[in-house]
Order: C-alpha cells, then structure tokens, then sequence
C-alpha cells in the first residue's frame, strides 16, 4: 500500500482528465485494493434468488450461471456452485482481504451496480461453474478492476477457491 | 477529488451507505462465510486423488438429495480422510512438501471440524502415508473415536496410531504383506489387515495405544486365484469383502483373531460362465437395517478386469443370500448406501465423474444422476 | 525356494542376465533418463496455469513440428517463465507455501537446465511474485541476460530485480499503477512498464541493478476508452502492441523515456462496425525476418469480449500496414510465431487446449491441429 | 525394508501352498520392491518400435496406446507421450527407487515377459496418455504386484510424472 503514497500517484491523478463512470470505477477498485473491505451490517435479503424463483428460464437471475447480472466482470469459479451463496463464502475458507470491481446492470430495476467479486481463500480450488466474463475489465495497470489474477494474494493462505458476487453500492450518480 | 467521487459511487465499503441504500433497489451485501447446514443422512463425503494434480488432493461434500456441493477440504498430497464416530470432526492422513514437490516431507494427521470446515489440529507423524488411492481403510478410528489408525507404505507396510484425544502421535507397527485397516465395533483396543497369504492379521493394542498382540486368521482367500477387494462394508464387529470373481466373504474382527464365515457366490454358474464379475475401487456397500448389500458388477470379466466399472448393480438379500435386484450400472467404480430408515444407495463413476442415486427401501429404483463430481475419486462415505 | 524361483524367473534385476537373454526376443531394458533433444526453431514453451491447481502450475515444452510434448517443467505456485537470451536456462518466478495451500509462503526465482530441466538453482526474493495468469512480461531477463526483472503484486505492483549471474536479489522497485515488464535489446540497463494513465513508465538501473531514476512518456493510450493488451510482440528496441478496439501501438524503449509511433488501424471503418477486434491473451504476434504481425481477431466485438478467442487470424504487412491474409482462427487465444527463416505461426486455444499450426512463409496455410495441450495455458513462446 | 525380515516373512511363506506363476511373480515384486533395481546394461534396442513401423495398425505394438503388450498392468501415463521413451524417463525427471511388476504376453514372440512398471519421479504429473491396465495387477496385500498407490513414495521428491515399462526378464520358465 506504500506505493499509493509515490510520487507518481500525484502526476497519474492528474493524468486523467475526463471522469468517466469507468475510470471512476478504476479509482474507487485501486482504492478498495489493499483494504479489507469491512462492509455495513445490512438486511440480508436475496431478492436475486426470490426473483429467480419467479422466472426460472432468465439466465441472468440464476446466480448458478455465468449470465447471472452480477457476474459482468467475474473471471473464475461461483461461489453458488461450491456450498457458498452470492455473498457468502463456502465453510473452510476466508473472504479475500483484496478484491476487484466490476459494475453491472441490473436488469430487474435497470440500475448499475457496483460489484465486488471478493475471492473465497484457503484449501482447494473448487473447480466448478468456471465462469470468464469481462465487461469493464482492464489488464493490470488498472488492477483495481484486472480479473486475472489471484485476489487471494493478500490473505494467510493464498489459495483461491471461488468467488462470491456481493453488491458493494450503486453506479447510478455517477452517471451524469 | 477521489474522495467525491467515492461519495457520488456511494460505496458501501468507503463510508456509511444508509443514505446510498435508498437510491438502490438490490441492498448492500454483507459478506460473510457459511458453516455446512445440518447434516442429513444422505450427506457424501467424495475422496478425490486428483491424480494429475496429487498433491493437492481434495474431499468434496455432497449433499446426497440435491446433488449439490456443499463444501471441500484440502487433503494435501494423496490424503485419505475418515469421519469421527460422532460425525464432529473430520482426520486427515496426509503429507506435504514444503516445495510442492521437493524438500522436506512433512507427515501428520489434519483435524478439521465437520461443521466449520476450519482446520483444529495438526498433529505431527512419520511421513510414510501410504501415497495411494483414496479407499475406505487407509484410516480408521477404534469404535469409541480415540485412537486413528493409518496405513503407511514406504513400500514396506505399516500402520501409525495416533491417540486423537491427547494429539499425538504414539506407534508405529509392522504390518509387512498385509494392507488396510478394519476396525471392530465392540471393541476399541485392536485392528485387523488383509493379507497377500489369504489371512486377517489382528494386532491388539494397549491401554495407550502400542501393540501388545499379533494374531493371524486361518487362511481364507487365496490372493491369486480369487483375490479379495479390499474395500468391506462394515456392518457392527464384521466386514463383508467381494472377490474378483464374485465370491462374498464376511469376516468378523473382534475377536483376537479374525473369523472367517463360509464364502457364498454373487454369481449363478450360468453368470460365472458369462463372466459376470464385480468391479471398480468401492465396488460393495451394505444398508445397515436391512443387512442388503450392493455389487457393481460387469460381465464379460476375466483376470485384469476387476476396476471395470459396473454394467448393473446387483441387490443381494443377507439372509437367503439371493439376489433381489438388477439394474443398470450408471459406470459405478464406487457403491455405498446410507443408515437407517429410508436407504438410498449412491453409485459414483471414476470415469464419468458422475454420481447415480437410488432408492433402495425396496428394489433399486434410480432417483437421479448429475456430473461432474471431482477429477479422479475412489472413495465414497456417507453420513 | 525364493532364490530358486527368481533364478528361473531370469531377472535381469537380482541376477545377470547374460544367460538369460537368450531366451528372449526382447533385450532387457536399461531405464534412463533423456535430456530434451537439440532445440529446432519450432520448440514451443506453452505456460499452464492449471486454474484448478494452481498452487501446481506447469510449463509444457513442445515439439513444434511434430507437435510431441518433450518435457515439463514444474513452476510452482503460478509461475512465470522466461527463457534466458541463450536459451541455456528457463528462469522461473515462483512461490511455495510449506503446506501447499498455507504456513510460510517462500518467494523465490528457480532456474532450470534448458536441455536436462534439472533444477540448477534457487534465488530466494521477496513473496509478492504476481499470481497471476502467464504472460510475457511478467518475467524478462536483460539483453544481456545478467538481471532479472520480475512482475509483483501485494497487489500493489512492484518488480523485483535479481542478479542473475551472482545469483541473488538485488532490489524491489516501486512500480504503482503499472503493470509488465518490457525491455530493450540495445541496453540493458533498463526496463520499462505499462500504466494504467496511459503512459509508460520507463526506469533505469545502476550498475548492480538497483533504480537509479524514473521516467515517464507522454500519454498515448487511453485505458478507458480503447486499453492496450500488455502482452507486446517484441522486435529489437520496439514492441507492438495492439488496443482493445483493434488499434496498433509500437513503442521503442531503448531511451530514458518511451516513444510510442502513431497508432494504426487493424480495421477499416466496416470491419471496425462489424466489431472486428483483437482478444485473448496474447493476441499479437511478430515474425523478426519480415516484421509481419498476426492478430487474433473476433466479430461482434464489445466491451468485455477482449478476451474472446479469434473467428480468424489477421496478417498484417507492417511497411503498407495493410492486411495480408485472413484465415480461420482456430478458437486461438495465444498467437506466437518463429524467428528467422521459414517463419510458422502457432495459434493455441486456451478453451480447447488445442495448437494450430501455421505455414507463414507466404500467406498464412494451416498446416495441422493438435490436442489436448495443458488445463488453462495463456502464454506460449516459441524457441 | 526392515519389516521384510519380521516374524511374519516364514510364517507368510508357509502359508502360500501352491507355486503358481502368478504367486512366484508377486514374490519376484515383493523382492524388487525396496530395492534400488540396477538394471544390466545391455546393448539398446527397440524392437517394439521397428515392429511397431511394420505393423502400425496394430495397438499391441504402439508404445503410446494404451494396449501396447508391455502396459498389461499399467495404472498411470506413458511416459512415450511425455518426452521420455518405453524404458527412459523425460527431461528433469527421476526413476523410481521401487516398482511394481507386471507379467504381459508379447504378441510378436508368443512369450511372457517380466515387465517393471518405473515410474518416473519429480516435478509435475505429465497427465498425457493415462492408461489403467490390471493384468495380474493385486491390491496392497501384494504390494509388489499393486499399482493404485505412487511408486514415487521411496524417491526424495515423491512427485509421479510417469510410468515406463521396461522389460526385465522373461517369465518363461515359471511356465511348466
């Protein structure tokens, strides 16, 4: 994290000289990295299950397929596959310290969510439900939102298991 | 700058979202871990020697209704794994390297709480773990769930005993031309292995654990003309083994030496004729109300084809010793049955990776089948 | 008996043979051990992830002409691999945990005999190697092969320097915001890196290899709207890279700063409408001789499909920067070509874990397919 | 090695009544295993590769199908489809200190050889070409003659890479 305090944060800052919702993404996802992510106790409701319950046969309310809404920038196994759910990892393993971000529309309430795919860690890889989808996904000098890599990098056991989905804020008002 | 930005995000990870949630109509995730729900009885327990990967082998759990997995535990290099008589915790025999594959071999027993799936305790042993597909027998507990037996190989056999309760390690006994271990239910202080001369070998134990007897059956197999698998289904003080043509032979292991019963054929002379023969890794399961045992079974058999995987599997009644049912195989290498009220019987292919499920209350009746289940399993425990 | 038996059995391994050997049409064999035979042009280094044991990831060396594979090489936890300029030694970057998925994590950079694979030496460096799919760049040698820079991620990005020939850690250079390694051919004093403000960042080293001063190009990218993929086809001082949206960008980073050429289209206006774009891992390749470039190309491109195998592969003359040959692409993610005379082009589909082969002396004619080639590769050199 | 020489050895020894072919070849790997086999050097050749140029459309005499007459009793990968070669070992790897022991007919002479299935040791598994043969193979009780356990176990890197088939006598004579 030393890095974020280099002299060239400065110049790369002003570097960017229109703020799109991506690059704001790009900053919020180097932010986040190298933080452990203490999200706010909230109601925990699984409307994405409860819709899916309604309408089966849409792929992108099933958070057992690739298609699944939040999975718009996921590279790896589900979570849902492997005795996790979307925002819980499965026994035995730890939620990533690290984590990458994508933004993904909602097709239920036509929103774009923010989404942080937190690596489960520790034990074995899971090996199911492999999913590669990459919408705003950038290589590693945008690592805040770079899927080819271990998020597990910065947790005791560096093992990757799976990946969980957890919706971590809404785009919307950045996108004015 | 960024600070905006991060408020306009409204991100929950930053800063307090209540006033972000209102905008949202999916709410902030807390992410946390699960502990496995409570156990059924169909539960499974998948031993995976992952063999292009042996090192870091694996246990899937699988709970038996939905099919759907429900957890792993790392089994290290070539693992075996059992449960604890009580179902609390789950002892893994296994080792590793501290370079994956060089340095120095680190031998021990992993301890892992079957709810949680953390690991509890490490404990230390000889790193001479028999390196081997997984199969019920490589580790076992006595019946009162304080001493573990393993199986080493070195190629020389022994097996290491570990008092689970005080978490240490306590002998190591020769256990030369002999191979996996059987445990009685009555008794806590001994165990039996198979050996190539057609004997049980039973090594009685003291109070601490370290050998105080040696005992050797009476012949009863004879490892090359009908060799015995040596994966038993247990029923209380007696294993019940399948030969390679099809005979089946139960032994009790109380006593200071194994007793053999009369062996009694699977096969007709007319099937025997034919060829039919059991197969695969796990190929016998037995349903403990009912005493019915299961065989994967393939025709066309001969010497070299006792891991072919099942053409059918055969119900067998204990008392009449006749056969009550016959039905496709699903490619099954491995059989096992659940306990108690409502049997189902659960046939996994090594080659498939796919897993059948039965009903097994009355005739065999399939429930279902969904792959794939792992890379390379041999070994499969129910609840 | 025993003694008596074995001599009848006439084993070559308790007793001569000599006597023996007449009795048989088949000699007894003397098992050994090969070295890999001499390197052609076409030897292939395909890097292997193998996503689901990655704590075992797996180089693969491969004959490119009969499409044989000739050894592997073991690289630890998702490890990196380069070749040494001589091509005597495969350097790799690596990590180990001492019980395989936890206890201490030991960074370090193994090196490796190119013709026996024997394990020569291990530098021991920091534990922040990147985990991270193969590409090249993640680990370059120096022109003159002395240092070795190596791509960290904790996750910020830092790379570690080591001095090859004294054979130890030199320095962890402060690499924020960036991300591969690139270097020139006409010195070796340097190194340079991509960053995610669209410039390059460019460092020169001292005599021992540590950072001596930092510069960075002017903007010439832009990460938002049209990314460049970071793995570069490399000619002399220069490597091309091509953008997300089918873009070409050469860099020469010989100097103390980068300096990036005017960009070029791989597409005209119709194709740029028909979404043709580069995508997969190592989209571009650069035969030396002719300075031709070949891209993976796929339709209906969009934002995120930068990672969709190619519909076709795209040949480019680089002096007319017009396209040269289209053929089908073989689901190719990873596209690499030979050196020198008689150029061939490999295209390897990450999905299918197949290799095509290309005749690229003329027009690009496929000359054969083969399969399977490693569980989830991402990089492949070519000798 | 040391429990070769226990109580049990005289008494397991008595026990087998019968001198079958088979039983004399499980003692023959009861021998071999433990024990370093150092092979004779005798002059190279490869026959099975000359026979298998005449008769290409025979798989018996293919040394990287699965039913090439050697592999009767190999559970493992060919190391022919991994850089090495019938009786070689590839590139960085190491034979095996033990082995198990098959007794395979070769179709080409009409006789039965002795084969010792080395595997080759350290590094990666190469996972190319994995055959499962069990003629005359046994379960652990005969360890000499088991092959669902790493015949790596007694090497200082116990990684198995894959398995060779070399031929280390004929078991002709045990015929009568």
């Amino acid at each position: 994290m030393q890095w974020f305090d280099n002299f060239f944060e400065a110049r790369s800052r002003r570097a960017a000289q229109s703020i799109s919702r991506r690059s704001a993404v790009a900053r919020l996802g180097k932010l986040l990295v190298g933080t452990a992510i203490l999200l706010p106790v909230l109601p925990f409701d699984r409307i994405g299950k409860a819709i899916a319950a309604g309408k089966a046969k849409d792929k992108r309310n099933d958070d057992t397929a690739c298609e699944y809404w939040r999975y718009c920038a996921l590279d790896g196994f589900l979570c849902t596959c492997c005795g996790g759910s979307i925002s819980a990892c499965p026994p035995g393993t730890e939620v990533s310290k690290v984590t990458w971000v994508g933004t993904c529309h909602n097709p239920n309430d036509g929103k774009d969510y923010l989404i942080s795919y937190n690596d489960c860690c520790g034990g074995v890889t899971c090996n199911r439900c492999g999913c590669n989808s990459n919408e705003g996904e950038r290589p590693g000098y945008r690592m805040g939102v770079h899927n080819d890599i271990n998020w597990c990098m910065a947790n005791s056991s560096n093992s990757y298991h799976c990946t969980v989905a957890a919706v971590v804020g809404t785009a919307e008002s950045t996108k004015g | 700058m960024l600070a905006g930005n991060i408020r306009k995000l409204c991100a929950g990870a930053i800063i307090a979202a209540a006033s972000c949630y209102v905008h949202a109509d999916v709410p902030i995730d807390k992410i946390t871990v699960l502990n496995l729900p409570p156990a059924t009885p169909y539960r499974l327990y998948l031993s995976d020697m992952a063999i292009s990967h042996f090192v870091d082998s694996k246990l899937m759990i699988i709970d038996g209704e939905s099919l759907n997995v429900i957890g792993h535990v790392a089994l290290g290099m070539t693992g075996h794994v059992t449960l604890t008589p009580d179902r609390s915790e789950l002892l893994v025999s296994t080792a590793y390297m501290t370079k994956l594959n060089r340095g120095e071999r680190i031998g021990q027993m992993d301890v892992y709480d079957a709810t949680t799936l953390k690991l509890k305790a490490e404990i230390s042993v000889p790193p001479k773990h028999s390196q081997s597909m997984p199969y019920r027998g490589k580790i076992r507990t006595s019946a009162d769930g304080r001493l573990v037996m393993m199986q080493n190989s070195t190629p020389a056999s022994s097996v290491t005993v570990v008092d689970r309760i005080a978490g240490k390690f306590v002998a190591e006994i020769a256990t030369p031309g002999c191979w996996m271990i059987y445990v009685p239910q009555s008794v806590s202080d001994r165990f039996s292995t198979l050996c190539g001369d057609g004997t049980m070998l039973t090594v009685k134990l003291d109070a601490e654990g370290k050998p105080l007897e040696r005992k050797k059956s009476a012949k009863f197999f004879d490892a090359d003309d009908d060799a015995l698998f040596t994966s038993g289904a247990q029923l209380d003080d007696s294993y019940t083994f399948v030969s390679f043509k099809g005979n089946v032979q139960t032994v009790n292991v109380a006593g200071d030496t194994a007793v053999a019963e009369a062996p009694w054929p699977l096969v007709t002379a007319a099937e025997a004729k034919a060829g039919w023969r059991p197969g695969g890794y796990q190929p016998v399961a037995l349903h403990d109300k009912s005493g019915r045992i299961f065989v994967g079974m393939h025709p066309k058999g001969k010497e070299g084809s006792h891991k072919a995987p099942a053409k059918e599997i055969w119900a067998f009644d204990p008392a009449s010793k006749k056969r009550i049912a016959r039905v496709p195989g699903h490619h099954a290498t491995v059989i096992a049955a659940s306990r108690g009220d409502a049997p189902r019987v659960f046939a996994y292919s090594t080659d498939k990776s796919s897993l059948a499920v039965f009903d097994a209350s009355g005739k065999l009746k399939h429930l279902k089948t969904a792959a794939p289940f792992g890379e390379l399993a041999t070994q499969l425990d129910v609840q």
